[in-house]
């Protein structure tokens, strides 16, 4: 019975951080119609800034993740004037754009902090809620609770704010909200910060519990592709939907049977919606 | 709106880049008085091996380095410099075949490569150029690979010597669990593991692979840990991934031994769990950084003045392949001096008639019953154990006696695995 | 275009060394995939499976020649025929999605093959199979080793050539523009009568073939098969190759794929940082040059498929 | 036997019942208005008739061979070729090469035909296009590029590419909006040369006074049900018809 719980509690916490990532990717291709392959490495710079502003400079984990959700904030806005702004007509252009960035932020990171270096990132709230026999580090709960928090936030601002209105306009139809007085370029900038935030605040989340390595985005991005296509490209709540479905089964498949067999099994389940609907469960259905 | 048409076509400015790199690829001239011998190392430079296949890199050159220092190697009276040349694999075995046929036209003398999966496609290559080649991967070797040694490290043959110590120290344990990484190196280990815990009366409760990829180890530790062994083996997990597994045995309340391959990060393991929680753990590589590593490791000349010298020139890089390299190379350079000469089959067979030492001391070539090939260089090897946060050698085994002590037992659990030499495809 | 290419192409034997020779001849295979690859892309569709397809190609040639000693020539089919059929039975499922889903799908089925391979000893798992001896030619006294690079350069030449024409001619058969019409106007092709999902099927099996062959000829090229070569990253450098270089014109991508192969060789030197370089001159080139890009901004949206690209006449057109 | 029959068609989305069991049939050889106000239920069904949609209820018949299940393209290949309300054409390609695309189905017997053109198939195809195109009066814009015509050139040769696909009817969707009245005309005078030539068509318009003046027989949608059906006089005297269409020109 504990070992249930304990494998409810792991998969919550895989569908909280992949949740992170997946939402993030599908905002940037609802407002920029790109996906963004580089995503798992604004997830991977994340958890470096961490151990760089919260370890290295021994200022704290918080200020290492606050440091975290700047640093890629700032990145992604700067990959989006510098870089998507001129391709915005051009999306297969926009990808391959991103597949260079994703192998200079990689091949950056191995330079850096060397291929081999070992960061440790010490979790801000140390030691293991034990309840008879079943023990579950105090942290990955607070990943749980901090993910719900981000998510529900993000929800009400695009909700509730002027910019939420904007972005979801801009998703829904970019020439008229070019007519309304909407800059695309505001939004899509703004767009790409807050994508790479909430990528970068994954990353940082999850520095104390996965291995820091330049090649930390790769499994990320690919597991976040198959959950948005999953979820319906361009759909928010179909992205945490499907998040929680596929880390859930994921992690179940994992522990009953072994990892490699869950990587067969999950991709089999994405073939299978696909076949099922072609766009995903909440995807805009088009026409074949 | 008419297109800028910038007269330069994109082919025309792509070939122009082109010629002006390729230039600068031309390789600088060594000034040196001494003749130049060179030798490759031949191993993943980008990508996720790339943490083995670069600090590998690096500890050939800062051996060569020393070794060029000290007047270089000297063949019948002549000295050579010793200059190393790399090409990344990238642990894809063609990508690694491409190297190989790059070192033979730079005329490459002795090529280390790490082994496992990216060995398969060097195989008819490497007989048909004579390429002398060093494997860390003792499970590459096969009755026609005439011109591979594994001369630093016979992994996976002194874990049968871990287990029987463990027997020795603790004859109340009963069951024992397993877990390591899909792929060569995970299955090769994982196999004689088995025949180790068969020989010595444990019995294995639970027994999975993880993919590569897997960033989470909760689970998994979890779903060992319900099977209630009084023994974990983490097999030859990367040093990063051990850690982590470590990590989660302490949370989920684990209270029993933890055997590993090398322990590399003990300090940090010891940080993130405690002194009690690791003591006795055991593994079998001495550290580096430890005061009396010269005397454990006579073999490899200044042990621990090789390894201040790295940390210098690559802090903090340091990982066990950065020994192994310059361990392949002590082999090469002692067989070179005492045959006089470059030349693979008269090296090759100089080095049978006298093995030379390795890093732990005598050795003797080995391997045919299991490999169907004398190309290992085998001889006694430490078992290590965790003693108040530090690794202390509690004994020196004979893994050769040992393996002829259980080698019906080492077959079978080879076989399950396909492993041997007829089931190769 | 295509004599200054042939002669260049023979002269690489006698000119570079074993490893440019051996890697003349990758080039050659990869050249024979981008062009393969077209086929698909001629459709408006872009595929992460084709590498995939290459390795199962791979995989039957190593199964043919190493349990039951196969010839060259009866490999080269049997890759090519697997190929295909493991293509038309993907092209069930996956045909029913456009865009980035059909991307994806493709991506997931491809994977799951791979993970198989891995999986499977009969595959060979993680190392695949080695040992695949070299083609030899033996007849009326004439014997040729292909084992030698320079040899073997020769046979992949004259068989990519081969497939080359073969592409051609398809391309400008009438089937070439069904599938120019499916890409440009698929509603209206289907109004027109065109069961544009069968023949969007028939480009992917037919490209399956050509990358069937691609994958026997790299078997024995290196003697191995393993899965490592079939993975993502490889996927994922054939897209690359494709974009960048343009894949408008017959000529375009394979000109374009092997300057860019040859750019990446370059780099070389740059070991560790080889790939960042390599990104930083993606982003120039996207940046820079998109012209090769023009036909791909068609692809709007990803999904918007369909939409009518007929840019609105100006008004003074006469009665 | 009615060439094209419809029984209790229906199509909801969702809530929303866009046709609500229509029921007509069209003579073979006739021009057959399809009429109704904004709303009405014109393209949907205009779509459940050439299957870009599938009805939720009811049957719909060529021949008498029931098509309800039928793709788009397999319908084209029976005969039930369409044209598009804007204008979709391959811009890239001569107004010879649209029309040249027009007759890639037809299902040559050899498939090595697909592959290896022979010259007799290939001459017939460039004789019937020539053809087509004097037709349509198009012949000396053979060369201009598709985007370059102007906007009714560009709906004749929409029609014209509908041609190439030898249909047996042809279901036209407002072909006379935005066009000059000389180019009204025209193309009315095209359709009855078409008709003459034994193809059925069906014609969704907006514009009362063409549809009056051409069609046989017309069909009245509101609000997604047939309202009436007749000739253009019954159907002009109808009074729900007047009301529906409320003071537009009768």
């Amino acid at each position: 019975m504990q070992f249930l719980v304990e494998t409810v509690l792991n998969s919550a916490m895989a569908s909280a951080s992949t949740a992170l990532v997946v939402v993030g990717l599908a905002l940037i291709f609802g407002v920029m119609r790109i996906e963004n392959f580089a995503h798992g490495e604004l997830y991977m710079v994340g958890a470096y800034a961490t151990w760089l502003f919260g370890t290295s400079f021994g200022a704290g984990y918080w200020v290492g993740f606050a440091a975290a959700i700047l640093v890629t904030a700032v990145l992604g806005a700067a990959i989006e004037i510098l870089l998507l702004r001129r391709l915005r007509n051009n999306p297969m252009g926009a990808l391959i754009v991103t597949i260079g960035v994703l192998l200079i932020l990689q091949t950056g990171a191995a330079w850096f902090f060397g291929i081999n270096s070992n960061l440790l990132v010490d979790a801000p709230v140390s030691g293991v809620l034990s309840l008879g026999g079943f023990n579950m580090p105090w942290h990955r709960i607070v990943v749980i609770a901090a993910a719900v928090l981000i998510l529900t936030a993000l929800t009400v601002i695009l909700r509730t704010t002027k910019f939420g209105w904007a972005l979801r306009a801009v998703a829904q139809d970019k020439d008229a909200a070019n007519l309304q007085g909407i800059s695309i370029g505001r939004i899509s900038m703004s767009a790409m910060a807050l994508s790479a935030a909430l990528a970068g605040a994954a990353g940082s989340l999850m520095a104390p519990i996965v291995r820091i390595s330049p090649f930390m985005g790769q499994p990320v991005i690919i597991t976040a592709f198959i959950v948005i296509i999953l979820g319906g490209i361009g759909s928010m709540e179909g992205a945490i939907v499907a998040a929680v479905i596929y880390s859930t089964f994921f992690t179940f498949v994992s522990v009953y049977f072994d990892t490699t067999i869950a990587n067969v099994a999950g991709l089999c389940l994405m073939l299978a919606v696909l076949i099922v609907k072609p766009s995903g469960l909440m995807g805009k259905a088009q026409k074949v | 709106m008419s297109r800028i048409n910038l007269h330069l076509t994109r082919r025309q400015a792509l070939v122009g880049a082109v010629a002006t790199t390729s230039a600068l690829a031309m390789p600088s001239v060594l000034r040196a008085a001494n003749k130049i011998v060179k030798v490759g190392a031949l191993a993943p430079l980008t990508g996720d091996l790339a943490l083995w296949g670069i600090p590998a890199k690096n500890g050939a050159e800062v051996w060569a380095n020393q070794v060029n220092k000290t007047g270089g190697i000297n063949v019948k009276g002549e000295r050579y410099d010793v200059q190393v040349v790399s090409f990344d694999g990238a642990y894809v075995a063609e990508k690694t075949l491409q190297g190989a046929r790059a070192f033979v036209d730079q005329d490459v003398k002795y090529t280390m490569v790490i082994g496992g999966d990216d060995w398969s496609a060097l195989q008819d290559f490497s007989n048909r150029n004579k390429m002398l080649t060093s494997t860390l991967y003792v499970s590459d070797l096969n009755p026609t690979s005439k011109y591979l040694l594994a001369p630093v490290e016979v992994h996976p043959f002194y874990f049968g010597l871990g287990v029987e110590y463990l027997r020795k120290v603790e004859p109340n344990l009963k069951t024992a669990a397993l877990c390591a990484q899909d792929d060569i190196t995970g299955r090769t280990s994982l196999a004689y593991w088995r025949a180790g815990f068969d020989a010595h009366g444990f019995e294995i409760v639970s027994d999975a692979y993880f993919d590569n990829s897997t960033t989470d180890f909760a689970p998994i530790v979890s779903s060992m840990l319900q099977a209630k062994p009084d023994t974990v083996c983490i097999d030859t997990t990367y040093p990063s991934v051990a850690l982590l597994l470590v990590e989660q045995l302490f949370t989920q309340g684990y209270k029993g031994r933890i055997l590993h391959a090398g322990l590399e990060l003990l300090p940090d393991m010891v940080a993130r769990t405690s002194k009690e929680f690791m003591e006795g753990s055991i593994a079998f590589f001495p550290r580096f950084d430890d005061p009396n590593i010269n005397a454990s490791a006579n073999g490899f000349s200044d042990a621990a003045g090789f390894y201040k010298q790295f940390e210098k020139q690559f802090p903090k890089q340091w990982n066990n392949t950065s020994w192994e390299f310059p361990g392949c190379l002590e082999v090469w350079k002692q067989g070179v001096e005492t045959a006089g000469t470059f030349e693979p089959d008269d090296l090759l067979a100089s080095l049978k008639a006298n093995p030379p030492k390795h890093i732990f001391g005598a050795a003797r070539w080995w391997g045919k019953e299991l490999f169907g090939i004398d190309n290992a260089l085998v001889g006694n090897w430490p078992i290590v154990a965790v003693k108040n946060g530090s690794v202390e050698i509690v004994e020196i085994g004979d893994q050769a006696a040992w393996f002829e002590a259980h080698k019906a037992i080492v077959e079978k659990r080879f076989r399950e695995e396909k492993l041997m030499p007829d089931q190769k495809r | 275009m295509t004599t200054t290419l042939a002669i260049a192409a023979c002269a690489v034997p006698f000119v570079a060394g074993d490893y440019y020779t051996s890697f003349a001849t990758e080039i050659a295979i990869t050249v024979l995939m981008l062009s393969s690859y077209r086929i698909v892309v001629l459709t408006g569709e872009w595929s992460f499976a084709h590498v995939v397809l290459q390795g199962a190609g791979a995989y039957t040639a190593a199964i043919m020649v190493k349990d039951h000693g196969a010839s060259f020539p009866i490999s080269l089919v049997a890759g090519s025929i697997v190929a295909a059929a493991i293509a038309a039975v993907l092209s069930m499922p996956l045909l029913k999605m456009r865009g980035f889903y059909f991307l994806m799908g493709t991506f997931a089925a491809a994977e799951a093959i791979r993970l198989l391979w891995r999986k499977f000893t009969y595959f060979g798992g993680t190392r695949g199979f080695s040992g695949i001896s070299a083609p030899y030619f033996d007849f009326g006294g004439v014997q040729i080793d292909f084992g030698r690079s320079a040899n073997y350069y020769f046979l992949t030449l004259a068989v990519v050539a081969a497939c080359l024409v073969l592409l051609w001619r398809l391309e400008r058969s009438r089937l070439g523009k069904v599938w120019k019409t499916i890409e440009q106007q698929d509603v209206l092709a289907q109004s027109v009568g065109i069961d544009t999902r069968r023949y969007r099927r028939i480009a992917f099996v037919i490209a399956a073939a050509f990358a069937g062959i691609a994958g026997v000829l790299l078997a024995y090229a290196f003697g191995s098969v393993t899965p490592n070569r079939f993975s993502l990253n490889f996927a994922l450098y054939l897209m690359i190759w494709a974009i960048v270089g343009g894949t408008r014109t017959f000529f375009g991508v394979i000109v374009g794929g092997i300057v860019l192969m040859a750019f990446d060789e370059s780099l070389r030197f740059a070991e560790q940082l080889r790939p960042g370089v390599y990104g930083v001159i993606l982003i120039l080139v996207m940046l820079f040059w998109p012209q090769g890009l023009e036909r791909l901004i068609g692809w709007t949206g990803l999904y918007g498929r369909g939409v009518s690209k007929a840019a609105p006449v100006s008004s003074e057109g006469g009665a | 036997m009615p060439i094209l029959s419809l029984h209790e068609v229906t199509k909801a989305f969702g809530g929303l019942v866009a046709v609500n069991r229509a029921t007509f049939s069209v003579e073979p050889g006739s021009i057959h208005g399809l009429i109704g106000p904004n709303g009405a239920g014109k393209t949907t069904l205009f779509s459940l008739i050439t299957g870009f949609y599938r009805p939720t209820m009811g049957r719909v018949e060529l021949d008498g061979e029931d098509i309800t299940r039928l793709s788009t393209s397999a319908r084209a290949r029976k005969g039930l070729v369409r044209t598009f309300q804007g204008t979709v054409l391959f811009s890239d390609l001569t107004v010879e090469e649209n029309i040249a695309n027009g007759m890639l189905a037809e299902s040559s017997s050899p498939w090595t035909d697909w592959l290896f053109e022979s010259p007799a198939s290939r001459s017939s195809r460039q004789e019937r296009a020539a053809a087509i195109m004097d037709y349509a009066r198009l012949s000396d814009l053979r060369n201009v590029g598709a985007k370059d015509l102007s906007h009714g050139q560009q709906r004749v040769l929409g029609i014209a590419i509908a041609l190439a696909a030898k249909p047996r009817l042809l279901l036209l969707d407002e072909p006379f909006t935005g066009m000059t009245a000389s180019e009204k005309n025209r193309l009315a005078e095209m359709l009855r040369r078409i008709r003459e030539d034994g193809a059925t068509i069906v014609l969704v318009e907006h514009d009362m006074r063409t549809v009056m003046r051409l069609c046989d027989v017309i069909t009245v949608l509101n609000f997604g049900s047939v309202l009436t059906e007749g000739t253009p006089e019954q159907v002009r005297r109808h009074p729900e018809v007047m009301a529906a269409y409320l003071g537009s020109a009768a």
